[in-house]
């Protein structure tokens, strides 16, 4: 028994006792002390994974336990972490902590909002522990499904159709996967022998070619359409657009992130033969998606609709350098989803805030607020400012590992690519100060915004613990590129395994 | 032509025809009795291919039970001299696509399957006493079993039937 | 050969008696002639059971059984038929068939 | 050896006290933080003369004579791979150490300054504090040990010069142009990065010590064709200077300078004159041995780019009547001119005179523009206006101002002895050697400074009486004790023998006036001045006549030659209009319209089908039926078929 | 004794009630419920009790431990429908008619046991029969209804059709085979072309039951008309014994012209399932809605049989259970609604959770769990028939059935949505439910959730199922 399991079931005894309790004051403090909880625990887990590491520990995968769940099928509950999914869950349990707290004016239901909160939670912190590709996909499934309520029930806007649509895609993207997962079961014993869900051994078969070359596609995309692969991101802009504060932020911040990871984790890293000849297709719509977000960034005037756009860039930067194949684009990689997670999370907790208290997020129809809300506009800034790609906070860090990582890939083709993908960073300049600018600075156009008020100490706990965690990467980010690399040896043995001269 | 093809014949062209008078004919009563006549004449067909027993069970549960059955809710739901309205052709055209199609297809198929070399059947009629034992019989080729569920699903289409018809007490 | 008639001609007897009560049953308006169709259908697949077990399989009374069950089947659901004919009629004052269409799409 | 540790501190302070005051500022009371801010920067300054004495005067030399690369401290930041990764760290040697010094001393000059500048301002805390982050960032761009470092700061201090420019974030005009100089800048960045990019892989390090020294591999991979008939190394070396010459506002990527002066005058003091716009000088200056060893076309960009960007901006110089753009334009045409030094510049010994040159203008020229900036805030202080017209006579009001900015405008018309002269004459006298055109140009160039130079210092403290609301008076203790010290460096910089410190291949020379230089120069600038005398001594018509004579051009010339206006042709309409509108319209419509195109044909898939639902029975039974039958056939006689 | 437990003591159930009814005041017929309840109880439980294999009547009929299983999940189903009805047959209108309707429903109940058991077609079409013509007089049992009575007449009407299209493929079995009992038959089925024709006929017939497309157009209909206890009878357990002997059928009788079959599946699988969900995208009535997702997922089911496997053939079993959870929870909450309010559309369930949230709840977890969505039974179960599916290669069919979870999602999302996001004006006021629906519904809720992660349920299944290979 793996104190991993813990991941799952603080959630779960967090929801029960959120189900207990009668007064909207009680659900919030169970919430926040389950995921209190989960983020010491996260914390704990990072220190005794850098720990184990430093010890000598090399093995591939740490703090494993694995049960048998169904036995005719070979269905295992098989978790465990490398350095990767302890990045990832470290992520989590930060965006979601803060998440209850951007979430504290919720009047609406409370209870069932924040039942739906940790489920969503639970699901995504499944997902990232499974090694077990069944489970993996049940995580998956439960972490999108809680979002359909989230964004109808307290959502804003066109909620019942950005919900519909969210989810259907994303289900539509599970479909496949679904149909990935299969392929892979049943073609994991090409010798014969037991059938296999279990991950890490799949990896360490020689899948046949061509049903690597059926099923690649169907993974990358379907992972993909979460990770907001160009043009399957639609839902994006709709999604984050309707949802409240906290959904927004653990969507963008961390759900997103599923499509990222699966894309590594199970289709790359499982079909490697079929990821280095199709790679280029997804490349190019990689690359499309990294300027196309940034570009349809430009022109909003919906905070949320901005920061959507802006999400569709990163994460496909995300996608980009996972299909470079090197150790270094792929560190940067999951660097970016970290970086981006907690970074777009900040975003949404600060736009929520200034929503709850403008009632708008037109940004034409503000302006000035720097000088009302000094702390908010303050943080507003900042994240701006990692979002473009600031030295001094994470996502400088991940971009030019990204950057660096895609420009030793041998082939002009890539190099052209990155050069396009970089360029972005100058048109996320322009929005973001265009928002800057807009939004906070210049005279309050508004004379009602005279009056209203900062940051409450519920907001500032959200937004100083992103922050924290943005400007911790950002500082300094070896410890956690030491930590990422350990978990990219088996996946880059594998590429490199299938072309030689991918480094 | 022996006597058993004439017969056949006529069988045949009685059950064809009244057959298609049944489903045809405008005069509701009358078409409950052409659908006597084909019973009759189904029962004629058993009576030919010596299954006495069985052509007397057609004759008198079939042509004796259900017709009357039949005519019974006629008259107590239709006006006897009422002529029904001939169906539309819209009705009309695709049954008798689907209808011919099937008709034609499944008679080719038919044909077209080799049954073996016809067993030279007795011709003696079915003893009775054998399709006693077979009804009480539990050993293959034994209808016992079937002859108790049957009659819990005649217990239980009258139980059905009487709460459907029995009239509320209001 | 049974006795000069062929097995095929039964079983084409049967099948247009079949399809017959199927035309009728698409065709007709009044629910107790369709009734009459499903004996009609009923009665060409009893056919078809005697005349192959007299012709071909004569060793057991596989289809003549079969054939007396039908028989008691359709009596059964003759019954429960009518009785919901009935019920109709007490209700709306017709067995149309056409006008049996409240629910749809 | 001495260790040279505790230069780390230079950068850490500033780091600290941007931390506090960001963090607690508010707490305090706004002087106090200013306070600290100056007694840091104090630390610092003292730091990095002490810096400069041991490393100048106590280390010993290498065997060659060269002063040494010195790496003080390095700390592995972050890996890329095994052979790329960033280390922070602090590098010395002579162009690092004498950046030092200018950025420390310019820094605490207009901390001291801006005490006074800055007194009553609503954030006060906030400007020190920015201060901080700004003078953190140029420090650690300075001493960077490899290129990716100095990248990583290259973005704080246009992050911080982003800042300040929009201090009076309520003022629109600020806010744009913060955004302009942020925007264009990180447009240049990316070229940066590009070259940086080609740069690691070609050579496969970032270290500059590697990159530079005699065994570079910047010397022997790279070289073959790559890209348009230029080699890969020359191609990366391009990309560089492109963030170089955003930094340094060299054309075409100048136009947020002049915007640039909505931020604070001491801002513009220490930012946009004497140090971050050096930034792109002193970056090609770091790589020089690259640029002339392999990549000696992307040399001849910069010289082409510097000597253009000065005479372009020297004369829009000359139209302008913001006193505030004039300078700013000046220091574009000054940093032209310290460009194309670089360009011209050989390697090693006399041939490396414009690289030596090209230090030393930067050197004095950071003392005199933060004098002549420091100086216009004192006059904006006093008269509250930026506009040269609505001043006039000022020189009573104003005396010690007055005095100061006489002795910068003499020093950059390259008048002798003051600093200017110094420099000026050893770049033009580089040009010489390399290409006669240039060397008038760069002539011309020095006419033209004297000129506007000295249009601007009449019509500010001569010309016409103007009548003011109030009477315009000295600015406080703080400030004039600034100007003062900064005219005194002015006056004495020209003599310090610069090349013995600076040269380009680290080995001290002698430098030696060539008079046949330094006359036509002093002449020239002479002229310029006579000309000046003459037209704006007094109030005449002359400017006017002259003005109409030229007509276009020097309506053109008034509009900056309309740059300003083709970007925001090219950003707002075509960029915004025509690229970012249609994304997000083809977004909304086309990705989007597609899968609600699909939600609509299922439904309408939905409503068209609903008619075999129409209750009644016998239809059903004929699907059913039909149904039957259609498989029957089918499978008979299509599918074995 | 031991071998034929099940049904005989569902008879004696039966004659037991009939008694008692015999016995009781016209006044106090509702008396009854509770015995009733009581007496299936123990019939289920009883039937749990592992039962001595064995084939009696000469082949007639048979018993396996597989059987039983099936026997037991349907009594499941059948008692847990019992207890929804209860608030139903307590109305003033039905409280006459109760015992009746229980005798009717365990009745059918009889008939599928022997139709699961049966060894020969003769025993299958009684057990067909038995299960069917009972039904359609319970269909039409709201005598004050005219939709009742015209459900009624749907159902009898196309039963009659299709037991008729049925019987000619039986028919046709028997004459080419000579026999019509199963183990006799199976070697001889050769895939001549007037097999092809017999089994298609029997195959048409027995869609009816599953209601499969295009067999399936009475099911709307008929179960909008028929009280709501009736319909979600009809969509559980009257579906699940059809698809149960089919697949015994297929498995055991038609294995050598397996090829054949997989594709007529084939088809009718992409047909039902698409079709189904294309309608079930419209529906306003919960209970057409309900009828529709039942097409879909009997679509859903067959991809396990068409797998062929012991897989295919645990899944299908498996899935059945969960179904039958799923679904009576669903019907339930429609049916205290309904019993209560009156109200069977969507637009009335607006804003139900604000009123009455554990009804909701319930209704959301039996709808996600329909949806497969995890943790809920319903998500193992699909999962499961996609894996069969996948496991004969069948992939494309499997990526259209999986285009069709995500049709059906969204559905199953307007309910939720009606339930949950929108708000009304005229809500349905609070109510409190009746102790035996609470139970009813509870009973469903366990088995939603409790089914999918207690694997031993699915390995029991599988260690009695079959398959071809």
């Amino acid at each position: 028994m793996s104190f991993l399991t813990l991941f799952i079931i603080i959630p779960a005894l967090t929801v029960i006792g959120i189900l207990l309790c009668k007064k909207h004051m009680q659900v919030k403090w169970t919430a926040v002390v389950g995921m209190g909880l989960q983020l010491i625990l996260a914390i704990g887990l990072i220190f005794l994974f850098l720990a184990e590491r430093r010890s000598g520990n090399m093995d591939e995968i740490l703090f494993i336990q694995d049960n048998v769940w169904y036995q005719t099928l070979n269905i295992h509950f098989f978790i465990g972490v490398d350095g990767v999914s302890v990045a990832m869950i470290g992520l989590t349990a930060l965006v979601v902590f803060a998440g209850i707290f951007a979430s504290w004016d919720i009047a609406d239901l409370p209870r069932e909002f924040f039942t739906s909160l940790i489920l969503l939670a639970s699901g995504v912190f499944g997902f990232f522990i499974s090694l077990d590709l069944f489970t993996m996909f049940l995580f998956y499934e439960l972490a999108v499904i809680p979002m359909y309520l989230l964004i109808g029930i307290w959502g804003s806007g066109p909620r019942h159709y950005s919900a519909m649509k969210l989810t259907l895609m994303l289900m539509g993207g599970s479909a496949l996967i679904l149909l990935g997962i299969l392929g892979l079961y049943f073609n994991s014993a090409p010798d014969g022998g037991p059938l296999t869900f279990d991950l890490i051994q799949i990896s360490k078969i020689q899948i046949p070619v061509d049903a690597q070359l059926f099923f690649f596609p169907l993974l990358f995309v379907g992972f993909g359409v979460l990770g907001a692969l160009f043009p399957f991101h639609t839902w994006s802009p709709d999604g984050h657009a309707s949802a409240p504060t906290a959904v927004s932020m653990l969507h963008a911040g961390v759900l997103m992130k599923l499509g990222g990871y699966g894309c590594y984790r199970v289709a790359v890293f499982l079909l490697p033969e079929a990821a280095h000849q199709l790679g280029w297709i997804f490349l190019i719509l990689a690359t499309i998606g990294v300027i196309y977000g940034a570009l349809g960034a430009v022109w909003q005037k919906d905070l949320k609709y901005i920061n959507a756009y802006s999400s569709v860039s990163h994460c496909a930067l995300v996608l980009f350098a996972i299909l470079i194949f090197n150790e270094t684009a792929m560190n940067g990689a999951i660097m970016q989803m970290i970086s981006h997670g907690i970074m777009t999370a900040l975003f949404f907790a600060l736009i929520g805030m200034i929503y709850g208290r403008t009632h708008t997020r037109y940004i034409n129809e503000m302006g000035g607020l720097m000088k009302v809300m000094p702390f908010l506009a303050v943080a507003y800034v900042i994240a701006g400012l990692a979002s473009l790609g600031l030295p001094g906070f994470s996502g400088f860090v991940a971009e030019m590992t990204i950057f660096v990582g895609a420009f030793q890939k041998i082939g002009t083709f890539y190099r052209v690519a990155t050069i396009i993908a970089a360029s972005s960073i100058v048109v996320t300049a322009v929005y973001i100060l265009r928002v800057v600018g807009i939004l906070l600075l210049g005279k309050i156009t508004n004379p009602e915004y005279e009056t209203i008020t900062d940051a409450k100490w519920y907001d500032k706990i959200s937004v100083v613990a992103l922050i924290f965690g943005i400007t911790l990467i950002g500082l300094a980010p070896l410890w956690l590129s030491d930590m990422i690399t350990g978990g990219l040896g088996p996946i880059m043995q594998k590429l490199l395994a299938v072309a030689p001269i991918l480094n | 032509m022996t006597t058993n093809q004439l017969m056949f014949a006529i069988f045949s062209a009685v059950i064809i025809v009244f057959s298609i008078l049944t489903v045809t004919s405008r005069r509701i009563l009358r078409a409950a009795t052409f659908l006597l006549f084909v019973l009759v004449a189904t029962g004629g067909m058993y009576f030919l291919l010596r299954f006495n027993f069985l052509a007397a069970i057609q004759l008198t549960l079939y042509a004796g039970g259900i017709v009357v059955l039949i005519i019974f809710s006629i008259l107590l739901t239709s006006h006897i001299s009422e002529k029904m309205e001939a169906p539309g052709w819209k009705k009309i055209i695709p049954a008798l696509i689907a209808v011919l199609a099937g008709a034609v297809i499944t008679i080719s198929t038919i044909l077209q399957y080799p049954f073996p070399q016809q067993v030279m059947a007795d011709s003696e009629r079915t003893d009775i006493r054998m399709i006693a034992r077979s009804l009480i019989s539990t050993e293959k080729y034994g209808y016992a079993l079937p002859f108790e569920v049957i009659s819990i699903l005649l217990l239980a289409a009258m139980v059905g039937a009487i709460i459907l018809a029995k009239k509320r007490k209001d | 050969m049974f006795e000069g008639v062929p097995l095929t001609w039964f079983l084409i007897t049967g099948t247009i008696m079949f399809f017959i009560g199927i035309y009728g049953f698409l065709v007709r308006k009044n629910l107790i002639t369709i009734l009459m169709s499903t004996e009609l259908i009923l009665n060409s697949v009893n056919i078809n059971f005697v005349a192959f077990n007299k012709i071909l399989y004569p060793d057991h009374l596989e289809g003549m059984f079969f054939t007396i069950f039908i028989i008691a089947v359709a009596a059964a659901e003759a019954s429960v038929a009518i009785a919901i004919i009935i019920n109709i009629y007490r209700r709306l004052v017709n067995i149309d068939v056409e006008k049996m269409n409240e629910m749809k799409y | 050896m001495i260790d040279f540790s505790y230069t780390a501190l230079i950068l850490l302070i500033p780091l600290v006290i941007f931390v506090l005051s960001g963090l607690f500022g508010n707490r305090f009371k706004p002087l106090v933080s200013g306070i600290i801010g100056t007694a840091g920067l104090f630390v610092i300054w003292v730091l990095s003369l002490v810096t400069a004495y041991q490393y100048f005067f106590l280390t010993e030399k290498a065997a060659d004579g060269t002063f040494q690369e010195l790496l003080a401290v390095n700390i592995r930041w972050l890996t890329f791979s095994d052979k790329l990764h960033i280390d922070m760290g602090v590098l010395l040697d002579p162009i690092s150490i004498m950046m030092l010094l200018v950025v420390t001393t310019v820094s605490f000059m207009v901390h001291i300054y801006s005490i006074g500048y800055m007194h009553g301002e609503k954030g006060f805390m906030r400007f020190f504090s920015f201060l901080s982050l700004f003078s953190f960032s140029m420090l650690g761009l300075v001493v960077a040990t490899n290129i990716f470092q100095m990248y990583i700061f290259w973005e704080l201090v246009g992050v911080s010069s982003y800042l300040l420019i929009g201090f009076y974030y309520t003022r629109d005009s600020a806010v744009a142009a913060s955004k302009k100089a942020f925007i264009v800048t990180r447009f240049a960045d990316l070229g940066f990065l590009v070259g940086i990019l080609i740069l690691s892989y070609t050579t496969g390090t970032f270290d500059f010590i590697t990159l530079t020294g005699d065994e570079s591999p910047a010397f022997t991979s790279g070289q073959g064709i790559w890209f348009m008939g230029l080699s890969t190394m020359t191609w990366s070396m391009i990309f560089v200077f492109i963030g170089g010459a955003g930094k340094s506002a060299m054309f075409p990527l100048h136009i947020w300078l002049p915007d640039a002066m909505e931020g604070p005058t001491p801002v513009s003091a220490l930012i946009h004159a004497a140090t971050m716009v050096v930034a792109g000088v002193y970056l090609v200056a770091r790589l020089f041995p690259i640029y002339t060893t392999t990549a000696p076309v992307a040399l001849d960009v910069v010289m082409y780019v510097g000597a253009f960007s000065s005479v372009f901006a020297a004369i829009i110089a000359c139209t302008q009547y913001d006193i505030k753009r004039v300078l700013a334009y000046s220091t574009m045409s000054q940093i032209g001119m310290m460009m194309f030094a670089l360009g011209v510049s050989g390697d090693g010994g006399h041939e490396g005179l414009g690289f030596m040159a090209s230090m030393f203008h930067l050197f004095t020229h950071a003392f005199f523009k933060s004098l002549l900036f420091l100086a216009a805030g004192a006059i904006i202080h006093a008269v509250h206006t930026n506009v040269m017209n609505e001043m006039g006579g000022l020189r009573k009001y104003l005396p010690i101002t007055h005095a100061t900015f006489l002795i910068a405008c003499l020093s950059i018309s390259g008048i002798p002895p003051l600093s200017g002269f110094f420099s000026k004459d050893e770049i033009l006298a580089a040009g010489y050697e390399k290409s006669l055109l240039l060397y008038w140009v760069e002539m011309i160039v020095s006419g033209l400074t004297a000129f506007y130079m000295f249009r601007l210092y009449y019509s500010i403290f001569w010309g016409k009486a103007t009548q003011y609301h109030h009477t315009p008076h000295e600015a406080p203790k703080t400030m004039t004790v600034t100007l003062i010290i900064l005219a005194v460096i002015t006056l004495l910089a020209g003599f310090i023998p610069f090349s013995h410190f600076v040269s380009s291949d680290r080995i001290p020379f002698a430098a030696h006036l060539d008079l046949s230089i330094a006359l036509p120069a002093v002449l020239v600038g002479l002229t310029g001045f006579f000309v000046a005398t003459l037209f704006y001594r007094k109030e005449t018509t002359i400017p006017g006549q002259i003005f109409n004579f030229l007509g276009g051009f020097s309506r053109a010339a008034y509009h900056k030659f309309y740059i300003d206006e083709f970007y925001l042709f090219v950003t707002k309409k075509i960029i915004f209009n025509y690229i970012s509108r249609p994304i997000a319209w083809f977004d909304r419509h086309i990705v989007d319209g597609a899968m609600n195109g699909l939600s609509y044909v299922t439904n309408e898939a939905s409503f068209r089908i609903r008619r075999f639902q129409s209750g009644q029975l016998q239809q059903y039974a004929l699907v059913f039926v039909s149904g039957a039958i259609f498989l029957t056939l089918f499978f008979l006689y299509l599918w074995t078929h | 004794m031991q071998i034929m437990r099940h049904e005989l003591l569902l008879i004696v159930i039966t004659v037991i009630l009939l008694i008692v009814e015999i016995f009781l005041p016209n006044t106090g017929k509702h008396k009854i419920i509770l015995p009733a309840i009581l007496l299936m109880a123990a019939v289920t439980i009883i039937g749990f009790i592992p039962a001595t294999p064995g084939i009696l009547f000469g082949g007639m009929y048979q018993s396996t431990p597989f059987t039983v299983l099936l026997k037991n999940i349907l009594n499941l189903g059948v008692l847990i429908v019992f207890i929804q009805s209860v608030d139903w047959l307590k109305q003033d209108q039905n409280r006459e008619k109760v015992s009746e309707y229980f005798l009717l429903i365990l009745s059918t109940l009889i008939g599928m046991n022997f139709m699961i058991s049966s060894g020969d077609f003769l025993m299958f079409y009684l057990g067909l029969e038995l299960a069917t013509i009972p039904i359609a007089a319970l269909a039409a049992y709201e005598r004050f209804k005219e939709k009742s009575a015209e459900a009624g007449v749907k159902l009898i009407f196309t039963s009659a059709l299709s037991s008729g299209i049925l019987l000619y493929g039986l028919s046709m079995v028997y004459g080419t085979t000579g026999t019509l009992y199963f183990s006799d038959i199976a070697p001889l089925i050769n895939g001549a072309p007037l097999q092809v024709l017999a089994f298609i006929f029997f195959f048409a017939g027995m869609a009816f039951k599953i209601s499969l497309v295009p067999f399936h157009l009475w099911t709307a209909d008929v179960y909008e008309g028929a009280p709501v206890n009736v319909a979600s009878y009809l969509s559980v357990i009257s579906k699940g014994a059809a698809v149960f002997i089919f697949t015994i059928i297929l498995y055991t009788v038609f294995y050598k012209i397996a090829e054949l079959w997989s594709e007529v599946l084939y088809i009718i699988i992409i047909l039902t399932i698409t079709i189904g969900n294309l309608f079930a995208m419209r529906q306003q009535n919960l209970k057409r809605f309900l009828a529709f997702s039942s097409i879909a997922q009997a679509g859903f089911i067959l991809l396990g049989i068409i797998g062929q496997s012991q897989l295919g053939m645990t899944t299908v079993v498996y899935f059945v259970l969960v179904y039958i959870f799923s679904n009576l929870g669903a019907f339930g909450v429609v049916s205290i609604i309904s019993n209560r309010t009156g109200k069977e559309t969507m637009d009335d369930y607006d804003g139900l959770y604000r009123t009455n949230p554990n009804l909701s709840l319930v209704m959301m977890l039996s709808l996600f769990s329909l949806a497969g969505i995890p943790p809920l039974a319903g998500f193992f179960g699909k999962f499961f028939l996609f894996t069969a599916a996948a496991e004969k290669g069948y992939y494309i069919l499997v990526l259209i059935a999986l285009i069709n979870t995500i049709i059906s999602l969204y559905y199953y999302l307007l309910v939720i949505k009606a339930m949950l996001l929108n708000n009304s004006d005229r809500p349905i006021g609070y109510f409190k439910s009746d102790l035996y629906t609470r139970i009813g519904l509870i009973m469903c809720v366990i088995g939603i959730v409790v089914v999918g992660f207690t694997s031993s349920v699915y390995e029991m299944i599988f260690n009695l199922g079959f398959g071809l290979y």
